[in-house]
Order: structure tokens, then C-alpha cells, then sequence
């Protein structure tokens, strides 16, 4: 779960980590209202995406006029087809060096790693790409915890002179990293001011596995992801026209790597996850029917724990309301039951994924 | 004999008592398993499907020996379920559970490596051998015994596989599913090393998908095989930066999409199948 | 550094471990208006030493008139040469069962152990000796921390039917213990009365080691314990009449040997530690020449870090107002300056530690 | 050539700037000792003893190879140096430091057995091995070369035996201090070990004290090994419950007396010597 930086903020401000003023704020009279108590502001799009400085979404302003009209314009913008609901308003800070701090999993060692580099404000993946040698990296043991000598190495690669400070950030981060069970933490940039060390950007994604012992909210968006998280489904939307049904993430990519094979192209990835019932499988179609330039749907499933009754009763319920045509494939727990289910509503069935792909992009071209 | 388990391996069934660790057993005994009891916590003196249940690994290893140990435990009690285990020598670890917080997983990691027990997933279908032993999972009619041995990442799709072998009349040694999440125990790796051992393993299929680098870690070990392998990695259709389905799957870095994969697994000259009938062709050219 | 009844459950009331309602008091009056407050009472002697309860300085009291004499009574008392200066006037609670619960350093694992036995009440130690199965053990990774299966475990065999309640305290107890830098905690009795499981007692031992980043305040009792502890030194009153001054523990345990074999009898164990310098030595004649019964002194300096010339100004700093006898042997760094010095000054040195031993026991002898 | 060290053994002092360090650097120069270069945090650039200085140990590896390690860091982070050492793969890591907190100790003692470095201390004398090199605080002057290994719980006191030894002919093959403390990194038969296989020692004193089973644990060891080994156990004048000195000398759970473990030595056949001077009798009777 990825948080927007205004909440990363709050977070950081919890744990005392240097950050600028500022006020979050969702119309243009309370962005000017902000803008009146600081100096120079930084009017910031809060969207969950990258890049929304090239696409327009900061703009600096002295004064709350014109704080109130760049607001206005960033307000009304939508970045990467994320619509900009709330802007941050914050005390503009003029970094005399700009730094990159990050703490994120190193899946191959298996342990979080503090990543630091002496050039920030840019994108950290070039970096790692193009000058591997300007990131210095510390391996941090699960159990062991951030050692003193590895904060402090850290902090040296970035400024020699600052030390102690940044030893100090260094280590509230690690804590908070662990403490909100966080996939990442960044800083980006890290600037260095003439009152000292403060994070003027903040990005967290949160392991969401762990939101069960975590306190954050997801947003209510109202999304099919959303709508489809909510009901222990995951949902991605694509493209293409195809809708896909599948349990299991793995049999799902396959099913669609096999559509795109024949030259279809898929709408959506919607696995029902292991163990879906009859309401989850009736749900999922819902979802997906609805989804926009849907014209045919594909139901793969291979039960284990997910039992092809229940999957078949779930499609025959919504079944007769249902306008797309579907093609469906049912094999393992229960098949036979499920088979003769469907095919007693006169429901056809594929007897391989390779079939039901084939199938279905079939179905879409004769349309 | 295939890889890690046999007909005599002693299972425990950590979790028990819940629903899917009662359904399972009750599978796992039909397909043969040679459960020795269960655990959870408070529940000691009950029988689930005939088999003794106790309060620790502990108290169950004061009454019967145990092999291998196989966890049915909500995501929030997991971990604490896998420290157990590892603390009490239990040899072979299999974690079925999906959606263990990954910071968890780090610190079992970092645990497992100070014992000599091997954990196989979290978030995975477990292992089966055809004819002697399944402790996991995957459904019961889908194996055949033979000499292909399967090692996957993914649950569902290692179903398809093995079956699509099955009924193409292409028998397994060793079915293996080592989890689709971040961090876990076993690694391709670790399980193509003992196929490489095992004298009636002739060939295996591996099944691979997007995110992180466990299979381009293999393609170095696959070179030195003598035993051919037919691999097979999905994602392809998948856009990059977005996670399908679960955490294992997350392109980052500019590591771990399906075609990076299947490129380099092409460069080293391992053969990548684009379906799972032409693993079925490959195998039965090898064959 | 042990802590008293009262300090220990201080601590323990901040981590929400149940303890009974109580009040430290110094005076009889204090007493009895604190006893005024509870139904029925327990008065207890605050001394750091055990068996204070067969020395009759624990006594139960139903009304503020007699918690009043009771505790004039164990004001005025001293166990095992401790003076009874506070006693915790505690409300009394029932125990239907009482139970041990502890947490210590497994020296040979190097790790902590919890410890439980459902033999509350009484000595652990002849429980350990005589029914070491009566105790449930857990060894706790010191980088994993306590696993909640060991909690468990350990409050299962204390009372299955109070698990969730005996697992939150074997928790927060095990990070008090962390917490704290703890030697020891322990709860005996942990008693479980018809409200529920409650510490009766309380016990913690705080590591010395770790004093500089713990809160603890030192006792101010002006004992020779505590000034040569506040100048960098460790002093152990003992029975006989030769002071004994040596650097480093191991040295100093085989000069008091070497004594008692001679057939004198130490009067004290003053470690100078490691590097001592010219005042210390000097403040380390001085303790040692006010202790009791001191008739004569041996001075053992085998210089490392200590440097025998700065040993010899502080002996000789002192040396002339001293009226007590002094062997003296030194070795090791710079030992000829110093005995140089020393012999200039009319001072006669031993060749080695059995020498001086014997040299100091004769000395006795002679008087 | 004696155990752990000899000439040619590269170290690196952690702590070099203190006091202390500098100090002592000096001595196990002119001792002969291969001083590489010290490592202080902050003062890269300055030289001690004509030693370089560095920020770190990984940067001290950038500059030279490193084989041992000397710990003179206050007790606040002696800790952190040990596992800064640990992490950059020293083999021999020697801590100095007196007063190190026991739970930092548990903590770095679990860490030290994921990896494969040997850590001598805290609160420890060092290593000497006479005519070749020291890696640690012992006086410079007592050591003699020789066949006698020496291993003591002890600081000063190991002078003491050593000087003994030495003033009465008795040279030493190596002296080492494994340190007072209750959590420490190398135990009696860790060392014995290493006496037991080395050519060059002949017979072994071990200088044991009240406190812990250090003592007791090395009794089967001592009874399996060929060469003979003289005792020395002080503390017998020392009241039971009391600290005499240090942590590690604390009697406790009825374990650790000193007439305990004389008495257990006795009993398994070791020869137990009353005093330094009848250390040097019982080696002189079996060399």
C-alpha cells in the first residue's frame, strides 16, 4: 500500500525526522489561507505516482495569490490518469545539496538495505542502472537490527561533516521502516539547507500483508482494485477487451501470456485467489463484466482448494443476467460436479487453459 | 525414491484444527501421507480425522517422532508457528500459508539460517511424490508416478503443469512448489540440486514467473546439470510496475520481467517452453 | 545493582503488570495513614537481601492501629546486618495458588531464560536442586527475542485455563527484563487470587555494566562498597584483619588464597582494576586503612595498564600518616622506577605474590 | 609456531586514537607485532604510531589485508565493534574492552555464531605468542618462548603465571586470556583444542576462578587429551554470593565455588596446583 506523501510526513514527523512545514489541502481558499502563514511555498500534487514534477504537479509560489492560482491549476490536473484531489502547501526550503536516502528489501539477500547517494532529486533507478558505484549500500540483519557502524558509514558516504545528524535520521527511519512493516521508505530528495538536514520528499509503501497490525486505512476509491481487494480478490486493470477469471496468480499470467499467444488481448487480471467460494466467484464476474470494453470473459479455474461446484454455482447464479459471452474452464476438486453443473445450464466448457485462451479470442474475432 | 520425502516420512500438521488444515489432512491421509498427529495451541486430546492433536511441536515430539512438519497458520501467527519447528529440529519445514508479512519472513530467514531445518514456501502448494507421499496441498488425482521431476513458484499453474504431464502419460518423481513470495525457504536452486542427485529423477520441468531473480539465479546451476530441463515462465502479457496477484510478482529495479527471464534463460541455452503442451513436446522429445 | 521491592515494582506497574495497591513509607505515622486506605494489609521490609520474611520482617495487619506497630516493629529492625530503613505498606490479596515466574542469564547458553514452576512461594534454588523437572525452561534467542509459542508454552504449564493472562505478562516481562538491562526479574509468588494473577513480589537485578544508558540511581550509602565503586574500584568487606589491595580480580582472589593458605585472614577484597593511577591507589589505602580490624595491609600490583611508578606516589603520598603495616609487592610495567622510588622512601618490597602473602600473615603473627 | 597468531599476522586496532589504544599499540609494536593500521570513526587521514587511521574496518580493507583484530572501543560500543568487525569477515577478533553490557554480549554472541570469525574477550588480556607476536595488553617483558601453552580466565593474574613461568626457565608456546566476563567468545576448550593439535606446545596451565562452569565444561576435553595439563583455581578464600571484582565471578544456583571445581578437577584426574610456585614444580616434573 503505497501512501501519499502527506501521510508519509505525518509519519515522519512522529519520529521526529526534520521535515518543512506545511498544510494539506483540498480546495484553493484554504490553499491561499496556508500560503499566508509561509514566506515561499511549494504547491505539491498528492497523487500515487512518479513523475509529477515533469507533468506539472509543483509549483513554487511567494505569496498566497499565487500560491491560490498555481493550487487552482494543480487542483484541476490529472497526472498519469490519477486526478489531483489534494495539494500539499508547504514552506519552500532552498537545498544547497541535494541527497537520496532509502530503505527498502533486498529480496536476493533477503534483508532490508539502506541505499544512499550523493545524488538525490533524480531518479534513484538510473542511478543503480547507469552509476551502480554513486549508491553506497548497507545489508541489514532481520534479526540483528541496524548497527551503529553501518548508520554511520552511511552517513559518511553523504557528508562527513554532518555526521551525527544524519546518523540520527538514518536510524529513525530504520525504526520506522520496521515499525510500520514498510516495503519501502524514501527520501528523495534529502536536502541539505542552511538550518540543517530536512526530507523535502517522502514516499512509504506499506507491506500489505502486514496491514492487519498496521493502522492504515486504505483509500476508499471505489475502484474495481478497491472493490476487488474487499472481497480477498486481486483485480488489475488492463487494455485490452478479454476479461480474465483466474485462481492463482501464476495460472493466471499463464492464461493470459496464452490469450495474448492466440492475438487476444486482455482486459483485466483478476485472480479469485485460493479457496474462492460461490459469492467470491459470482463477485469476480461482476467486477469484471463491468469492466469497461469488456467483450468476453475467460474462467480459469484449477481447484485445490477452490472446489469447481462452488465455482460453477457462482457463475450460474449471475449467469442468465449477464450479457458478455464467457468461456470456461474447470479442472481439479469437484470437477466432475462443477462440469455437469454448468453443462446442465447448457454452459460449454474448455478442457485445458491452452483451449479455453484459444476459445476465447476465438469468440471475440467472430463477433 | 524422488527428492526430500518418502513413504515413511512422519508428518505433523501444524494447524490442525482450522478448516483448511483439517481438510487437508483428511487429503493428505487418503493420498497416503503418514500423519502422526497435529498441533494447535489449547486444543491437546482432541483427534482430527483419527490423528492425536497437542498443544506444542514440543509435547508432540515427547509422544512420536516427526520428519516433517507442515503449517496450516493464519499469516498473523506464521512465522511464530515456523520458529517452533526450526526450535525444535524439525528437518523439513513446509509453510502452505499465504500473506505472511514479509518483514516476518526476513527474520525467519535469518533464523533458519542458524539451524540445519529446510522450509519450503510460505505461500506454496508443499511436495508431493506420486505413489508414496504428499505433504501439501495440491489436488490428488492431478499425479502420476515417472521420472519428470516439477519445481515451481507458482500454486494453481503447478496444478496445470502436472497435470497436463499426468495426462499426457508423463509421470513425476517429485512434484515441488517452493512459494510465490519475496522471501522464502528454498530456492530453484536448492531444489535442482537434489534432482540432480536423485536416480530416479531423469528430467525436470521448471516453472518460473515474473519478479525477483530466482530464476536467472538458477541458469548458472542448470549449465552444470547432466540432467536436461525444460523451463517455462509466465508474465509475459504482464505491464510492468503493476503486482498480479501477489508480492512475489513485482517488477523492480528492471529486474525480473518474464522476458528479460526467458532471454536469459535462451542465451544459456536452456530450453523454454511457451505453453504447457510444449513442455509436454519438449519432455517427450527428451524422453 | 539490585533493586528494592518497592523500585522493582515501580517498573513493573509502567509495563501494566499487576501488582497490588500499595505505599513506600519511612515512619510509623506514614504506616498508618497509608494502611487507614486498605482493608487489610501486608507490611514489608525493604532490604536488599533474601529471607526477610522467616526474619520476621514481613507481617499482615487488619486496620492502620496495628499496620502501625507492626511497622514500628520492623522499622527498628536489621536483617542480615541490612537496617530497615522503608517498609511498602501493600494490600493484602489472597492467593490461591502461587506460582514462580522468572527471567535470568543462562551463562553456559549465553541467552536469557524464562523459568516458571508452579512452587511458588519458596526458595527456587532448592526447587532447581531438588526437583529441577518441576521447572518449565525457555531459552530465548537474543536476537529473535521470545517467541509467542514460548510464552505459551511456559504460561501453559503455569494454568491452561489462563493463558491469554499469563502470556501478557511473561511478554511485557521479558521486555522489561530487555528493557532494563536485567540480571534478574522475578515474580515470587505470582499468585493467582479471585481477580486475577498478580505479582506478589517483585525482584530485579540490573547488569552495572549497563548502568550508563539505564535511569537507575545508585544508593548513596557511603559505605567503603560505594566509594571505591564511585572511584573505579571494587571493595568486598570481609571477616579477618589483613587489607588487601591488588589489581585485577583474578590477582586479588589468588592473593586473599594465598593469605588464608599462610594462615592470616583477609579483612577485605579491594580490585583496583586495570590502570589505576596515583590517586586511586592512594584513595585505595585509604578505604582500606579505615576498615575495622585492619592491623595490617598487602599491597599486590602486577603492572599492565596499572604502572608500578604511578602505584609507588600514591603509596608514598600516603604513606606517612599511615599507622598500619604495609607488605608490598609490585611487578610488571615500569617496575624498577617504582621500586626504585619505593626504597628510597625506606619501603621494602616482596620479589613475588606468595612472598608478600607470607610476608603479611608473619607481620600478623608477630604483633 | 604456537596457536592463532604468529609473525606474519596482519592486525588492525579498533580504537587506535584512545588512550588506551594508542598506548598499547605502541607496546605490540615493540613487541614486533605486524600493526597494519587502527580504525577510529571520524579521524581517516591521521596516523598513530606511524600507523595509518581509518573511518571503518571496510575502509581499512580497502587500503590492506587484515587478519586480526584488537578492540579497544569504551564499553558504550565496544559491542558495535565487534559486529562491524564480524560483518566485514575478520577471522580473529580480540576485545579488549572491560564493562560491556551482558544483554550486548548475548546479542553479539548469537550474531558470531552466523558467521565463522573467532572472537578472544571482552575483558580479556589478548593473545601473546612469544618471540612472534601480541595482540593484546600483556607487559611486554614476562613472556619467554617456549612449550607451555597458558589459557586464563584472567587479567593480571596471567601475568603473574606467565612472569612465573618465565622467571623460572619455563618459556610459553602461547599465552591466551579468554576473558573474565560471563558472555565471552572463546571458552577454556576452545583453546585447549588448539593446544591439543599445536606441535609446538608440549603441556598446558589453565588458570581458572569462582564463578560459571567454564571450569567444569572443559573437564571431559581435558580427560581426551594427550598432553598434560596443570590447574590452577583461585578464589577459594572468596565468600559464596558475592562479586569479587567482575561479572563473570558471581556464585550463583550453588555453581561456581572454586572448591567445587577443584574438587570436580581432582575427581577427573587434572592436577591442581595450589599456588604459581607449584604450577612451576608440576611443569618442571613432567618437561
Amino acid at each position: 500500500m503505497k501512501l501519499y506523501e502527506y501521510e508519509a510526513k505525518d509519519i515522519f514527523s512522529k519520529y521526529n525526522i526534520p521535515i518543512p512545514q506545511s498544510s494539506l489541502v483540498s480546495d484553493i481558499y484554504s490553499a491561499c489561507e496556508a500560503a499566508r502563514k509561509m514566506r515561499e511555498v511549494v504547491i505539491k500534487a498528492q497523487v500515487h505516482t512518479g513523475g509529477r514534477g515533469k507533468a506539472g504537479g509543483i509549483a513554487r509560489a511567494s505569496g498566497p495569490l499565487e500560491a491560490k492560482s498555481s493550487a487552482k491549476r494543480i487542483l484541476g490536473m490529472s497526472i498519469k490518469g490519477f486526478p489531483v484531489k489534494k495539494v500539499l502547501i508547504e514552506e519552500y526550503r532552498e537545498a544547497i545539496k541535494e541527497m537520496y536516502l532509502g530503505i527498502t528489501i533486498d529480496r536476493k539477500a533477503k534483508c532490508p538495505v539502506i541505499m544512499a547517494s550523493l545524488e538525490g532529486g533524480i531518479d534513484i533507478e538510473d542511478i543503480a542502472r547507469n552509476s551502480p558505484e554513486k549508491i553506497t549500500m548497507a545489508r541489514i540483519h532481520p534479526l540483528a537490527g541496524l548497527h551503529e557502524y553501518q548508520a554511520r558509514m552511511i552517513a559518511n558516504s553523504l557528508d562527513r561533516n554532518k555526521i551525527p545528524e544524519l546518523v540520527d535520521i538514518i536510524k529513525k527511519m530504520y525504526r520506522m521502516f520496521i515499525d510500520n512493516d514498510c516495503q519501502l521508505v524514501e527520501i528523495n530528495p534529502l536536502a541539505q539547507t542552511k538550518d540543517g538536514i530536512i526530507a523535502l520528499d517522502a514516499k512509504m509503501v506499506i507491506d500489505d500483508n502486514a496491514l492487519f497490525r498496521q493502522d492504515f486505512l486504505e483509500e476508499e476509491t471505489g475502484s474495481l482494485e478497491d472493490i476487488a481487494r474487499k472481497n480477498g480478490m486481486s483485480y488489475v486493470g488492463l487494455d485490452g477487451d478479454i476479461g480474465c477469471i483466474v485462481n492463482g496468480a501464476g495460472l493466471a499470467m499463464a492464461t493470459l501470456d496464452m490469450v495474448k499467444h492466440y492475438g487476444g488481448s486482455p482486459a483485466n487480471f483478476m485472480d479469485v485467489r485460493a479457496g474462492a467460494n460461490e459469492e467470491q466467484i459470482k463477485k469476480a464476474l461482476e467486477i469484471v463484466s463491468s469492466g469497461k470494453n469488456v467483450k468476453s470473459i475467460i474462467i480459469n479455474i484449477f481447484g485445490g482448494l477452490t472446489k469447481c461446484d462452488e465455482a460453477a454455482r457462482g457463475i450460474i447464479d449471475i449467469f442468465p443476467e449477464l450479457k458478455i459471452p464467457l468461456v470456461i474452464r474447470l479442472s481439479g476438486t469437484n470437477e466432475t460436479e462443477g462440469r455437469a453443473m454448468l453443462e446442465k445450464h447448457g454452459i460449454h466448457l474448455a478442457a485445458s487453459t491452452e483451449e479455453a485462451a484459444k476459445g476465447v479470442v476465438e469468440l471475440g474475432n467472430s463477433n | 525414491m524422488g527428492i526430500l520425502i518418502n513413504k515413511d516420512t512422519r508428518v505433523l500438521v501444524q494447524g490442525i484444527t482450522g478448516h483448511e488444515g483439517s481438510l487437508q489432512t483428511e487429503q493428505m491421509i487418503d493420498f497416503g501421507t503418514n500423519i502422526v498427529g497435529g498441533v494447535s495451541p489449547g486444543k491437546r486430546g482432541l483427534e482430527v480425522q483419527g490423528k492425536p492433536v497437542f498443544d506444542s511441536v514440543k509435547e508432540a515430539l515427547g509422544e512420536t517422532d516427526v520428519d516433517a512438519s507442515i503449517i496450516f497458520i493464519p499469516p498473523k501467527f506464521a512465522a511464530d508457528g515456523i520458529f517452533e519447528a526450526i526450535d525444535n529440529g524439525i528437518e523439513l519445514i513446509i509453510c502452505i500459508t499465504e500473506g505472511i508479512p514479509v518483514h516476518d519472513m526476513m527474520r525467519v530467514w535469518a533464523y533458519l539460517k542458524t539451524s540445519s531445518s529446510r522450509l519450503l514456501g510460505p505461500n506454496c502448494p508443499g511436495i508431493t511424490a506420486p505413489g508414496a507421499s504428499k505433504i501439501g496441498i495440491m489436488p490428488n488425482p492431478i499425479h502420476m508416478p515417472g521420472n519428470v521431476g516439477v519445481v515451481s513458484r507458482s500454486g494453481t499453474l503447478t496444478y496445470e503443469i502436472v497435470d497436463t504431464l499426468s495426462k499426457n502419460g508423463i509421470g513425476q518423481s517429485t512434484s515441488v512448489g517452493i512459494g510465490g513470495d519475496p522471501v522464502n525457504g528454498t530456492s530453484f536452486v536448492d531444489v535442482l540440486e537434489l534432482f540432480e542427485e536423485d536416480p530416479e529423477t531423469h528430467a525436470v520441468v521448471l516453472v518460473g514467473e515474473i519478479g525477483g531473480t530466482a530464476e536467472e539465479d538458477s541458469i548458472e546451476f542448470i549449465k552444470k546439470m547432466s540432467k536436461p530441463v525444460i523451463s517455462y515462465i509466465v508474465g509475459v502479457s504482464a505491464p510492468p510496475g503493476k503486482t498480479m496477484g501477489h508480492a512475489g510478482a513485482i517488477i523492480s529495479m528492471g529486474v525480473g520481467t518474464a522476458l528479460e527471464k526467458i532471454q536469459a534463460f535462451e542465451k544459456a541455452g536452456i530450453t523454454v517452453a511457451k505453453s504447457p503442451s510444449e513442455i509436454v513436446c519438449h519432455v517427450k522429445s527428451i524422453m
